[in-house]
C-alpha cells in the first residue's frame, strides 16, 4: 500500500490491546487528534482511549423510523379514501388493519436509515491515502498517526515505546 | 487459555487462526462433491422455472387444485419457507440483545438461511396466483386507472411484512458481512481481491468505521427483533382472519411464531451438521452449540405441543359443530396420516431432547431435524388444505389429491434455496470473524505477555 | 395486458363482424372464423327488425319434445343467443325446461353436418349439392313404387300432416313413432273408455296425488306443464298443500319430491292400485267393489310388500282428499303388466271420481302410433318389403332396444335416407342425408294439444347448409310426377301458410299471420272436458313375466338431460348433473347399498350386467333410493354417433334389452340381468361432496300444522323439540346491535352515499324447488359458463355459478330416504367474506346491494373462494373458454357478458347485466325501473316458479312480501353473513311428533 | 325474412333519397357562401389507419354538415353506434352524389363496386374498447347531447380521415370525466 501514500504520517502496529490504548492516551494527550486506529473486531478498551462522543446513528434510526410510522398510515388512510370501496361491511379506511402497514414501514424505513446512516457517517471522516496493513483486518492493532516529517520522530518514539511492532514512515 | 477452557461459548483459538480457519473455507479449492451439490441444486432449480413456466402457459390447472381447496401445496411451501426464515433473525437479533454468546458461531449460516429462505418464500405468492403476470398489481404504485390496492386484505399485510422481511434481513446479513469480507480481502490475492475489495466497501476497521457500526447494528437488531414476531404473525392472520373452521384461531399468531422457529431451527441444524464436517470447522461449532439450539427447539417444540392441544380442545369447548367437525376430521378423517404426522413430528418428537444425550448426540439431532422439516411442511398442508377440504356447507366438501405440477414446485424450490445457500457458504465467511474476534481477549503485555 | 386478450377466441365483440355477414348468407356464416382482425363489417340493407346492440325477441317453438312449449328466442345482431318460455303458452307459460334451453346447442352444435351427404361405394360420405342430393332422393322414391317407408320423429304438425299425405300419395308407408310415447295408456284407455287418446291430467287441481311409476317431474307426459301444477298444488300455499305419494321400485326425481315413496316390486304397482280401488269402492258401496274382492288389501299385502293398514291408509287418504290424481305410465313402470297397470289406475280414479275433474279427456293429445307400429315396420324391412325408406327427426337405431337387431332389419332396405342433421346411428348406416333444418332455422308448426298449434319461424340464417325435409319433399314431388305432384306448393313456408290460411282466413291473413307469428301461435282456450263412461270391462292382475334367469330386476329410465338420447350431444346437459345421483358426463347402474355390500362393490367400480339380449360394463353408484332387488340405469348416453360429445360416451341399457311381445308396446322393464365383477374402476364424475347436512341447516324444513300456524323454522324446531343450536346467543346478540346502522354509517361516502339506490334481495321458495335444475342450464346460457368436461368435473371444477344442492336424509337402518333440494347460488351478502380478503377489490360491494365481482381486475389469489362459507366462486383453473364453444357453439355467447380468462375467480352477479340494461333503458325512457322489471335468468326458467327476485327497498315488489314469510330463513346464520338470498323453509307433510328434522338441526 | 329484409330496404331508400335532396340543397348553400371546399388530400400522408374506401368525415360531417347520427343511426338508443350499411351510403351516392373531385369520384366508384357485387365494405376499426367494458353509447348521448362524439371521438369534422385521439382503453380517461361530472365511479357500472 505504501505506494498509493499520500497522507504523510506515521503507522505502528500493535500486538497487544492495552499497550495500543496507552499510545492512543499519550498520542492524544501530546495533541495528535487525528488518529486512525484499526482494530478487526470492535473493543472496547480501544474505544475508551479514543474517546469519541456515541455515534449519531441513532438519530437516523429515529427518524427514519417517524417517517414509517406517518408513511404507513398516511398512505393507507388517503389512498382507501381517493376511491372509497366497501368491502365486507368495514369501514373505508380501518384503522386497526393498518397498524400492520404503520408498522412494517417503521421498520423497514428505520433500518434503511441506519443502514445509509452507517455509510453517511463513515465517510464524514476520509480515510484516503491513510497507511494501512492486511493484518490489521487479522489479529494486529494499527495506528496511522498523519503528521509532518518534523514530528514523526516523536510519534515514532511514542509508539515503540508502548510495544509497537512495527513502525513503518510514509513521509 | 486453561482459565477460558471450561467456559464452552469461548472459542479455543487466537485472532489469527480464527482468520485463517474461516478464510481457508473460502480460499481451499472445492472438491467433486460441492460441483455435484452445486449442479444437482441448480438442476432442480430449472425444474422449478421449467414447471413455473407451464403453469404460465396452461393455468393453474396443472396443479392438483379441486375446490374448495383453493389454496394447496404452493401456500403450504410459502408458509413453510417463510417459518424457516425466522431463526436466522431470532438467532441473530433477539440473542443478540440478549447478549447470549453462543450465538455469534452460528449466526452467519442462519442469516444466510433466512435471507435465503425468504427469498424463496417470496417467489410462491407470485407461482400461486391465476394471473402471474398481474401480481405487480399488489403493489400501491400511482396508475393510470386511479385504483388502489385494498389494505384490508391480509394479503397485503403479507406483500409488506414479506418484503420488509426480506429487506431488512439481508440489511442485516450484508452489515455483518462487510468487516470479514474485508478480512478475506487482505487474504486473498489477484481478481478476487478487487471483487472482496469491491464487497467490502473500503472498509478497514478503522476506529471511525466502529464507531458507527456497532452502534447501528444495536439498532438494527432493536428493530429486527419486533419484526420477525411480526412477520409469522402477519403469515398466520392470513388465516386467521378468515371464517374457515380450522383457520378462524386467536392464538395463531404466537403459535404460528413457535411453530416457525421451531421449523427455523429445525433446517439450521439440517444444514450446519453436514456443513461443519465439510468445512472442518467443528472446533468453532461445537456440542454446546448444538445443545443450545436443541434447547431452543425444544422449547419452541413445547409451545408448539401446547397450541395444538389448545386448538382440539378449543374447537372442542367452543360448541361450534363446524370447529367440532374439522379438527375430528383432521384426527380422524381421510387424511388422518397428515394430522397425525404432524402432531408426532413436531409434538412429540420434540420433547425426546429433554436428555442431554440426545441434545449433544449430533447424528440424533441430525434425525431429529428431518422430523421436524418434514413435520412443519405437514403442519401448514393440514391447517391450510385439510382445513378447507370441510369447511361450512357439506355438499361442497372435496377432496386434495396434488400432482407433478406440485411436487415440482416444491422439489424447486428446495433446489433454488439450495443453491443460493451453496454457493455463499463457498464464497463467503460461513462463520462471523469479527465477531468472533470480538470475544477472544486480546493479549496485553503487562500481565502475562507473550501468553501465545 | 396479457389477461385481456386471452380468450380471444370468443371475443365478445365477434358479434360485431359477425353481424355483416347474416347479410351475405349461410355460407359466410358457417365459415365464420375467430380472427382477431378488428374489421367492421356494415351490412348490405339494414333489416328494419335488428339494432346493433339490442337483442330482438321472435316468438317460436320447442321441438326438442313433443310437449310443443313456447318460446321467445332472444336474437342479438341476428344470432339467437338465449330461449326463454312463452308467457302466453298454454304449456309452459314463459317457462322451459333444460332441455328445451339447450336447443341453442342444438342449433349451433359443431357436429352439424355442412351439407347433404352420400355414401359412396367404399362405404365413406361424398359431399353432394343439394340438387343433386334432392334428384337421388326423387329418383330412389319414384324407383320404389310404393316400396317405400318412412319413420317420422316429428310431433303432430302441418309437416307431418304434408309427410304423411305425400307418403301415400306416392304409395309409401309411414309410421310416426316417437320414444316414449305412453302406448300402454292409450291401450288401457281403449279397454276402460273405449277410446285411444290421452286425457288431461290437471295437477294443480289435485289435492292428493299418487303416481305409479309415472314419472311426471322428468320425462312423462309433458313436464314443464306437470311441474307448474305440481308446484301449484304441492307448493305450500295459504296454510295448505298438496299430498303427493309415489308407488314404484326407486325413487326417481318425482318419487324424492313427493312426501313419500312407497316402494314395492317392480310388477306389483297394479296390486296396490286395485287394493286402493277396492278400498274405495267398498267404502262408497261402488258397484266395483264386487269384481274387486280378490284384490283386498290383505290379499295383496304379501305380494307387494306392503302392509295391509298401509295400503288401506294410502286409499283412505286418496279418497279422503276430493279431487284427487292417480297417474301411472312411463318407462318407469313398463313391464309386461303396464297394460293392466293403467286399466287398475284409471279404476282407480274412476271410483274416486275424478274424472273430468282432474282427469280431462277431449284435450286430444299429441297422437303417435308408437312402438308396435315401427316394431311392425321394421319387421316388414326385414322381409324386404321396402326398397327406400326415409328417417326423419327419430334415431331408432339408437332408441331400439337392441335385442330386437332391428340394425338388420334396417340394413335390408337398399336405400336408406335420414335428415339427421348431425351424424346419428340411423344416418350412420343410411346411404343418403339430407341434413335438415333446426327448428330456429325453419318454418314449421307443433300441434301438441287440440287448439294449441305453436308456430316456428326462421330466426337466424342456416347455420349450416340444411334444407327442411318439408322443402325436399316439395321439390322432389316435381321430378317424382304423380299423384305426388299435386304438391306443387314452391316452397314448405308457402304450404305452411296455405294452411294455415285455413285457420286464420284468408282476408287479411298477412295481418293476421303477422300477428299469429308475433303470438307464437295460437292457443284457444282449453278444450270442453269430457266424461266418458267406463266399459265396465273386468280388471285383472297377472304377475309380469321377466327375460333372463339374473338376480336382479334391471330398471332403465329416462334421463331428464338426455330424454332418449337426443340430449347427449349438449355440453349443457351433460355438464348440468342428474337431479338424483348428482353425475355428470357419464351413466351409471344404481345399486342398493345392501346389494353392493352382498356383491362387494363400491362406488365407481365398473361391473358387467349381462342378460339373454346382451352385456354392458357400467359403473356402479350406490343409492339406497332403489329397492335391494333391482338396478337401475338412465337411457340416453352410450351412442356410437352422434358427434364428438355423445360418441362413445357411456353405455345404455338397451343393450340389455328385447323388442316386445309384439302387444303394441316396449317393455322396459322385463329384463333380469346377473351382475359380475370387472375389477375396473372409473372415477365418477359427481359434484356433490358430502349429501348429508349434518345438522347444519341447509334446507330446512317444517311440519305442515306448524307453517300453517305461521311458524318460522327456528320456532318450529324448537316446538319440535329439536335442539335447535342457538344461532346468536345473547353475547352475539349485544354485538350485532345496531349493526345495519353501522353499515349504513360506513357507506356515506363516494358512490356510497345514502340514495335511492335500490338494494337487489332474492327469495327461493323450497316447498315449490323440485330440483330440475333448468335454472343452472339457464345460467349456462345467460352468463357465458363454460363446460369443462368430465376430467374436470373429476377435480370437482365445474362452474355452474347455480347449482341445485341435494341431500339426503334418513336411508340408514331402514329408514326411509328423503331428498332435499335447493338451488344456491352467490348470496350477495351484506357482511361478505370474500370482499375485505381482495387484495386488488376485485370482490366489493356495490352501492345498490350486490356483491361486485371485477373479473379484469381479479390477479386471482382465490383467497375470497376460500372465505366463503357457501362456496359459490368459481375459479377458471385452465383456458376454459377456448374449450368450451368450439366453433360454431361460440356464436351463442350473449355479448351483454364478457367471458372470464384464464385465472380469474367468477360468480353468480344475479344477472348484473340485465340490472344495469334495465336501468339503461329506465334512464333513456326518463323513468325509474318498475318493480318486478327485473327477472334473473334462473327466475325466468323456473317452471315451478320457485325464484323471486327483486329490490328489497320497494315495497310494490314481489320480493319483499316472499322475504317477510315466516318460513324464510337465510342459510348459516351462525356465520353473520347477511345473505341477500332468502330461502322458504321447505313444508313437510309429516306428524309434529315425528317430524323428521334431525338432520338438519 | 328476406322479404322483410327488402321492405326494409324500400323504406329506407325514400328516407335517404328525401334527405339527400336536402342535403343537396344545403351543402350548395354553403358552397355558394364561400365555405372552402376540401382539397384533395393523400390517405397515405394522414395519421390513422388507412381505410378501404377514402371515406371523408371532413367533407361529410365538416362540409356538408351531416349529423354524426344519420349514418351511426342506433348511437342514440344502444350500446352500439352502428356502422352505416352500404344501403345507407348508397342512399347519397346511388345516383346524385358522385364526387367533385377526381379523387373522390374514383373513392365513390370503389363503393359502386362493392354495392354492385354485394360485397360489404370492410371498414378499419379505429376505436376498439376492451372487451371488459361496457360503454352504453346512448346513456352517454343523452346525458351530454348529440354532439358529444367529438370528446371521445375527438373533432371529426376537421378530419380526413379519422385517427384515434383519445385512448379509450385507458380508464383514467373515463374516470376523470366521471370524476368531474360526479357520475358514479362504481366498477360494476361498466365492468360485468
Amino acid at each position: 500500500m505504501a505506494a498509493a501514500v499520500s497522507v504523510s504520517g506515521v503507522l505502528g502496529s500493535f500486538d497487544h490491546v492495552d499497550g495500543a490504548a496507552d499510545a492512543i492516551r499519550d498520542l492524544k494527550s501530546s495533541g495528535f487528534k487525528d488518529l486512525t486506529v484499526y482494530t478487526a473486531s470492535a473493543n472496547h478498551e480501544i474505544e475508551a482511549a479514543i474517546g469519541d462522543p456515541v455515534s449519531a446513528v441513532r438519530l437516523f434510526t429515529l427518524v427514519g423510523g417517524l417517517t414509517g410510522v406517518a408513511a404507513g398510515f398516511g398512505m393507507t388512510i388517503w389512498m382507501s379514501r381517493d376511491w372509497p370501496l366497501i368491502t365486507g361491511a368495514k369501514s373505508v379506511a380501518a384503522i386497526p388493519a393498518y397498524v400492520v402497514f404503520g408498522f412494517e414501514l417503521m421498520v423497514l424505513v428505520g433500518s434503511l436509515c441506519t443502514a445509509v446512516g452507517i455509510v453517511i457517517l463513515s465517510m464524514r471522516k476520509s480515510l484516503k491515502g491513510r497507511a494501512y496493513s492486511p493484518r490489521f483486518s487479522d489479529d494486529r492493532i494499527g495506528i496511522f498517526v498523519p503528521c509532518s516529517a518534523d514530528q514523526a520522530a516523536a510519534v515514532e518514539l511514542v509508539l515503540t515505546q508502548h510495544g509497537s511492532v512495527e513502525v513503518t514512515r510514509d513521509t | 487459555m486453561a482459565v477460558i477452557a471450561h467456559d464452552p461459548s469461548m472459542p479455543t483459538q487466537t485472532h489469527a487462526e480464527v482468520t485463517r480457519d474461516v478464510v481457508r473455507t473460502i480460499t481451499e479449492k472445492p472438491e467433486r462433491g460441492y460441483y455435484i451439490l452445486a449442479g444437482s441444486m441448480a438442476f432442480l432449480t430449472l425444474v422449478l422455472f421449467g414447471t413455473l413456466g407451464a403453469l404460465l402457459k396452461y393455468g393453474l390447472g396443472l396443479a392438483g387444485y379441486s375446490p374448495p381447496i383453493m389454496w394447496s401445496v404452493y401456500i403450504t411451501t410459502f408458509v413453510f419457507w417463510i417459518g424457516i426464515g425466522h431463526a436466522g433473525t431470532l438467532i441473530s437479533a433477539i440473542l443478540y440483545l440478549f447478549r447470549s454468546r453462543w450465538r455469534t458461531a452460528v449466526y452467519r449460516s442462519t442469516e444466510a438461511m433466512t435471507v435465503f429462505a425468504v427469498m424463496t418464500a417470496a417467489l410462491f405468492p407470485i407461482i400461486h396466483i391465476g394471473r402471474q403476470w398481474l401480481f405487480y398489481w399488489l403493489i400501491p404504485y400511482p396508475n393510470q386507472r386511479f385504483l388502489w390496492p385494498n389494505f384490508k386484505s391480509p394479503l397485503m399485510w403479507d406483500v409488506f411484512a414479506i418484503s420488509t422481511y426480506l429487506t431488512v434481513s439481508s440489511t442485516f446479513l450484508v452489515i455483518g458481512l462487510v468487516p470479514d469480507i474485508a478480512a478475506v480481502r487482505d487474504h486473498v490475492s489477484g481478481w478476487k481481491k478487487k471483487v472482496y475489495g469491491a464487497l467490502s466497501l473500503g472498509w478497514t476497521g478503522a476506529d471511525s468505521q466502529w464507531r458507527h457500526y456497532s452502534r447501528a447494528y444495536l439498532y438494527l437488531a432493536a428493530l429486527a427483533t419486533p419484526l420477525v414476531l411480526s412477520v409469522h404473525s402477519v403469515v398466520s392472520w392470513d388465516f386467521a382472519m378468515s371464517i374457515i373452521p380450522g383457520w378462524h384461531g386467536t392464538i395463531f399468531a404466537p403459535y404460528f411464531v413457535a411453530g416457525a422457529i421451531y421449523s427455523g431451527i429445525g433446517m439450521v441444524l439440517t444444514l450446519i451438521i453436514p456443513l461443519r464436517k465439510v468445512l472442518r470447522i467443528e472446533h468453532m461449532i461445537t456440542d454446546y452449540h448444538f445443545d443450545n439450539l436443541a434447547k431452543l427447539t425444544l422449547l419452541t417444540g413445547s409451545i408448539l405441543f401446547y397450541s395444538y392441544s389448545m386448538e382440539y380442545f378449543i374447537s372442542w369447548y367452543s360448541g361450534s359443530p363446524f370447529e367440532q367437525m374439522t379438527f375430528w376430521r383432521r384426527a380422524f378423517g381421510p387424511n388422518w396420516w397428515a394430522g397425525w404426522s404432524m402432531i408426532i413430528c413436531n409434538a412429540f418428537v420434540s420433547q425426546l431432547l429433554w436428555f442431554k444425550k440426545i441434545r449433544t448426540s449430533i447424528p440424533a439431532l441430525f434425525v431429529i431435524s428431518i422430523f421436524i422439516n418434514i413435520g412443519m411442511w405437514f403442519e401448514r398442508w393440514v391447517i391450510i388444505a385439510m382445513s378447507l377440504t370441510n369447511d361450512y356447507v357439506p355438499y361442497a366438501w372435496g377432496q386434495i389429491n396434488p400432482t407433478w405440477a406440485d411436487w415440482c414446485i416444491l422439489a424447486g424450490s428446495f433446489g433454488w434455496f439450495g443453491l443460493w445457500f451453496t454457493l455463499f457458504y463457498k464464497n463467503f465467511p460461513i462463520v462471523a470473524i469479527q465477531e468472533i474476534k470480538e470475544m477472544i481477549p486480546m493479549s496485553r503485555r503487562k500481565s502475562h505477555a507473550g501468553a501465545h | 395486458m396479457a389477461g385481456q386478450t386471452e380468450g380471444a377466441g370468443v371475443d365478445r365483440r365477434q358479434f360485431l363482424k359477425v353481424l355483416g355477414t347474416a347479410g351475405a348468407g349461410a355460407a359466410v356464416l358457417g365459415g365464420c372464423s375467430t380472427e382477431q382482425v378488428q374489421k367492421l363489417v356494415p351490412y348490405m340493407v339494414q333489416s328494419e327488425d335488428q339494432v346493433p346492440g339490442i337483442p330482438t325477441w321472435y316468438a317460436s317453438t320447442c321441438a326438442e319434445c313433443s310437449s310443443g312449449c313456447g318460446v321467445y328466442v332472444k336474437t342479438r345482431e341476428g344470432r339467437p343467443i338465449k330461449l326463454e318460455g312463452n308467457p302466453d303458452h298454454p304449456v309452459n307459460a314463459g317457462t322451459l325446461c333444460s332441455r328445451g334451453q339447450a336447443g341453442l346447442q342444438g342449433l349451433y352444435n359443431p357436429d352439424r353436418l355442412t351439407g347433404p351427404m352420400a355414401k359412396n361405394a367404399a362405404g365413406t360420405w361424398d359431399a353432394i349439392k343439394w340438387d343433386d342430393a334432392i334428384a337421388r332422393f326423387a329418383a330412389k322414391v319414384a324407383a320404389a313404387q310404393g316400396e317405400f317407408a318412412v319413420i317420422n320423429g316429428y310431433g303432430p304438425s302441418t309437416f307431418s300432416s304434408l309427410l304423411t299425405a305425400w307418403t301415400s300419395a306416392v304409395g309409401g308407408f309411414i309410421t310416426n313413432y316417437q320414444t316414449f310415447s305412453r302406448e300402454p295408456e292409450r291401450l288401457a284407455n281403449q279397454k276402460t273408455w273405449g277410446r285411444t287418446d290421452l286425457p288431461l291430467y290437471d295437477f294443480a287441481a289435485a289435492k292428493h296425488i299418487v303416481s305409479f311409476g309415472a314419472d311426471y317431474l322428468e320425462t312423462w307426459g309433458s313436464p314443464v306443464e306437470q311441474q307448474r301444477g305440481f308446484a301449484a298444488s304441492h307448493g305450500f300455499h295459504d296454510g295448505t298443500m298438496a299430498r303427493a305419494v309415489f308407488v314404484g321400485p326407486r325413487m326417481s326425481l318425482t318419487a324424492a319430491n313427493s312426501d313419500e315413496w312407497v316402494s314395492v316390486p317392480a310388477g306389483t304397482e297394479a296390486l296396490v292400485a286395485l287394493a286402493m280401488a277396492q278400498v274405495i269402492a267398498s267404502s262408497k258401496g261402488n258397484s266395483a267393489a264386487a269384481s274387486l274382492a280378490d284384490y283386498a288389501p290383505d290379499k295383496v299385502a304379501s305380494q307387494t310388500g306392503l302392509s295391509a293398514q298401509k295400503i288401506t291408509a294410502l286409499a283412505q287418504a286418496f279418497a279422503a282428499a276430493s279431487p284427487s290424481l292417480a297417474v301411472a305410465g312411463g318407462v318407469g313402470a313398463q313391464h309386461r303388466g303396464a297394460i293392466e297397470l293403467c286399466e287398475a289406475v284409471n279404476l282407480l280414479n274412476d271410483v274416486a271420481g275424478n274424472i273430468g275433474q282432474t282427469v280431462k279427456f277431449g284435450a286430444a293429445l299429441a297422437e303417435s302410433e308408437g312402438y308396435g307400429s315401427v316394431e311392425a315396420l321394421f319387421g316388414r324391412m326385414g322381409k324386404g318389403e321396402f326398397q327406400v325408406v326415409l328417417v326423419h327427426d327419430s334415431n331408432p337405431l339408437y332408441t331400439l332396444p337392441r335385442g330386437g337387431n332391428f340394425g338388420a332389419s334396417f340394413a335390408k332396405v337398399p336405400f336408406k335416407v335420414s335428415t339427421a342433421a348431425i351424424l346419428d346411428e340411423t344416418a350412420a348406416a343410411c346411404d343418403l342425408i339430407l341434413p335438415s333444418l333446426h327448428g330456429y332455422e325453419r318454418w314449421d308448426d307443433l300441434m301438441p294439444r287440440a287448439g294449441v298449434r305453436g308456430l316456428m319461424q326462421p330466426v337466424v340464417e342456416p347455420v349450416r347448409n340444411g334444407m327442411h325435409i318439408g322443402d325436399v319433399v316439395l321439390k322432389a314431388s316435381k321430378t317424382i310426377g304423380g299423384a305426388a305432384a299435386a304438391f306443387n306448393a314452391p316452397t314448405f313456408e308457402a304450404y305452411l301458410k296455405g294452411e294455415w290460411q285455413k285457420t286464420l282466413g284468408a282476408n287479411g291473413f298477412d295481418d293476421s299471420w303477422r300477428e299469429t307469428l308475433g303470438k307464437g301461435g295460437v292457443f284457444a282456450p282449453s278444450a270442453p272436458v269430457e266424461t266418458p263412461k267406463a266399459t265396465g270391462a273386468a280388471v285383472s292382475y297377472t304377475k309380469p313375466a321377466f327375460d333372463g334367469m339374473g338376480d336382479y330386476i334391471l330398471m332403465p329410465y329416462p334421463s331428464m338431460q338426455y330424454h332418449d338420447g337426443r340430449g347427449a350431444n349438449k355440453p349443457w346437459l351433460l355438464e348440468n348433473p342428474d337431479p338424483i345421483t348428482k353425475i355428470t358426463w357419464q351413466s351409471w347402474v344404481e345399486m342398493h347399498p345392501d346389494t353392493a355390500a352382498k356383491i362387494d362393490v363400491r362406488e365407481g367400480e365398473i361391473v358387467e350386467l349381462s342378460s339373454p339380449h346382451g352385456k354392458l360394463r357400467a359403473q356402479v353408484y350406490i343409492y339406497p333410493g332403489v329397492r335391494p332387488d333391482t338396478l337401475a340405469m338412465p337411457l340416453g348416453l352410450g351412442h356410437t354417433e352422434y358427434g364428438r360429445y355423445a360418441k362413445g360416451r357411456g353405455v345404455t341399457p338397451l343393450a340389455l334389452l328385447g323388442g316386445g311381445d309384439g302387444n303394441g308396446f316396449l317393455p322396459y322393464l322385463s329384463t333380469k340381468v346377473s351382475v359380475a365383477l370387472t375389477g375396473d374402476y372409473h372415477k365418477v364424475a359427481r359434484v356433490d361432496g358430502m349429501p348429508r347436512q349434518l345438522g347444519r341447516g341447509i334446507i330446512q324444513t317444517m311440519p305442515l300444522a306448524y307453517a300453517a300456524k305461521g311458524m318460522t323454522p327456528e320456532e318450529s324446531y324448537k316446538a319440535a323439540g329439536r335442539n335447535f343450536a342457538e344461532e346468536n346467543p345473547e353475547l352475539e346478540q349485544k354485538a350485532l346491535e345496531g349493526w345495519r346502522e353501522r353499515q349504513i354509517e360506513q357507506t356515506q361516502v363516494g358512490d356510497y352515499e345514502p340514495t335511492d339506490m335500490p338494494q337487489w334481495g332474492m327469495a327461493v321458495d323450497l316447498s315449490r324447488c323440485t330440483g330440475c335444475s333448468a335454472c343452472v342450464t339457464a345460467c349456462y346460457a345467460e352468463n357465458n359458463i363454460p363446460t369443462v368436461g368430465e376430467e374436470q368435473v373429476f377435480r370437482r371444477r365445474e362452474m355452474s355459478w347455480m347449482r341445485i344442492e341435494r341431500y339426503w336424509e334418513g336411508g340408514t337402518d331402514g329408514e326411509q330416504i328423503q331428498a332435499r333440494f335447493s338451488p344456491v347460488m352467490c348470496q350477495h351478502c351484506g357482511a361478505a367474506p370474500c370482499e375485505p380478503v381482495c387484495p386488488v377489490y376485485a370482490s366489493y360491494h356495490t352501492p345498490d346491494g350486490l356483491n361486485g365481482q371485477v373479473y379484469n381486475r381479479c390477479v386471482g389469489t382465490r383467497y375470497c373462494s376460500n372465505n366463503c362459507p357457501f362456496k359459490v366462486r368459481y375459479f377458471n383453473w385452465l383456458k376454459f373458454t377456448d374449450v368450451a364453444w368450439p366453433e360454431p357453439l361460440n356464436l351463442q355467447l350473449n355479448p351483454e357478458v364478457v367471458t372470464r380468462v384464464r385465472g380469474v375467480m367468477e360468480k353468480c352477479t344475479f344477472c348484473i347485466q340485465r340490472i344495469r340494461g334495465a336501468q339503461h333503458t329506465a334512464i333513456l325512457e326518463n323513468r325509474s325501473v318498475r318493480a318486478g322489471e327485473i327477472v334473473t335468468a334462473c327466475a325466468q326458467a323456473c317452471p315451478s316458479g320457485a325464484i323471486k327476485f327483486g329490490n328489497v327497498k320497494d315495497p310494490a315488489d314481489e320480493v319483499v312480501k316472499w322475504k317477510g314469510d315466516r318460513r324464510g330463513y337465510t342459510m348459516l346464520e351462525a356465520t353473520n353473513v347477511r345473505p341477500s338470498v332468502t330461502y322458504l323453509a321447505k313444508v313437510l307433510h309429516v306428524e309434529p311428533a315425528d317430524f323428521h328434522g334431525a338432520e338438519e338441526r | 325474412m328476406r322479404k322483410r329484409l327488402f321492405l326494409g330496404l324500400g323504406v329506407l331508400a325514400i328516407a335517404a333519397v328525401a334527405t339527400l335532396t336536402l342535403f343537396r340543397r344545403g351543402s350548395a348553400q354553403q358552397t355558394t357562401a364561400g365555405k372552402p371546399v376540401v382539397a384533395a388530400v393523400d390517405p397515405a400522408s394522414l395519421k390513422g389507419p388507412r381505410q378501404p374506401i377514402f371515406f371523408r368525415h371532413d367533407i361529410h360531417v365538416g362540409r356538408n354538415q351531416m349529423q354524426c347520427q344519420y349514418c351511426h343511426y342506433t348511437v342514440g338508443v344502444s350500446n352500439e353506434p352502428g356502422i352505416p350499411s352500404m344501403q345507407t351510403c348508397m342512399g347519397c351516392h346511388f345516383l346524385y352524389v358522385t364526387g367533385s373531385t377526381p379523387q373522390n369520384k374514383a373513392e365513390i366508384a370503389k363503393l359502386n363496386v362493392a354495392w354492385q357485387s354485394k360485397t360489404p365494405v370492410q371498414w378499419v376499426r379505429v376505436h376498439t374498447l376492451a372487451r371488459h367494458v361496457h360503454f352504453p353509447h346512448s346513456l352517454h348521448i343523452k346525458a351530454l347531447g348529440p354532439q358529444a362524439c367529438a370528446t371521445c371521438h375527438g373533432n371529426v369534422a376537421r378530419m380526413a380521415q379519422v385517427f384515434k385521439v383519445n385512448n379509450v382503453n385507458n380508464m383514467g380517461f373515463c374516470i376523470n370525466c366521471h370524476i368531474e361530472r360526479k357520475v358514479s365511479r362504481d366498477c360494476s357500472q361498466c365492468h360485468f
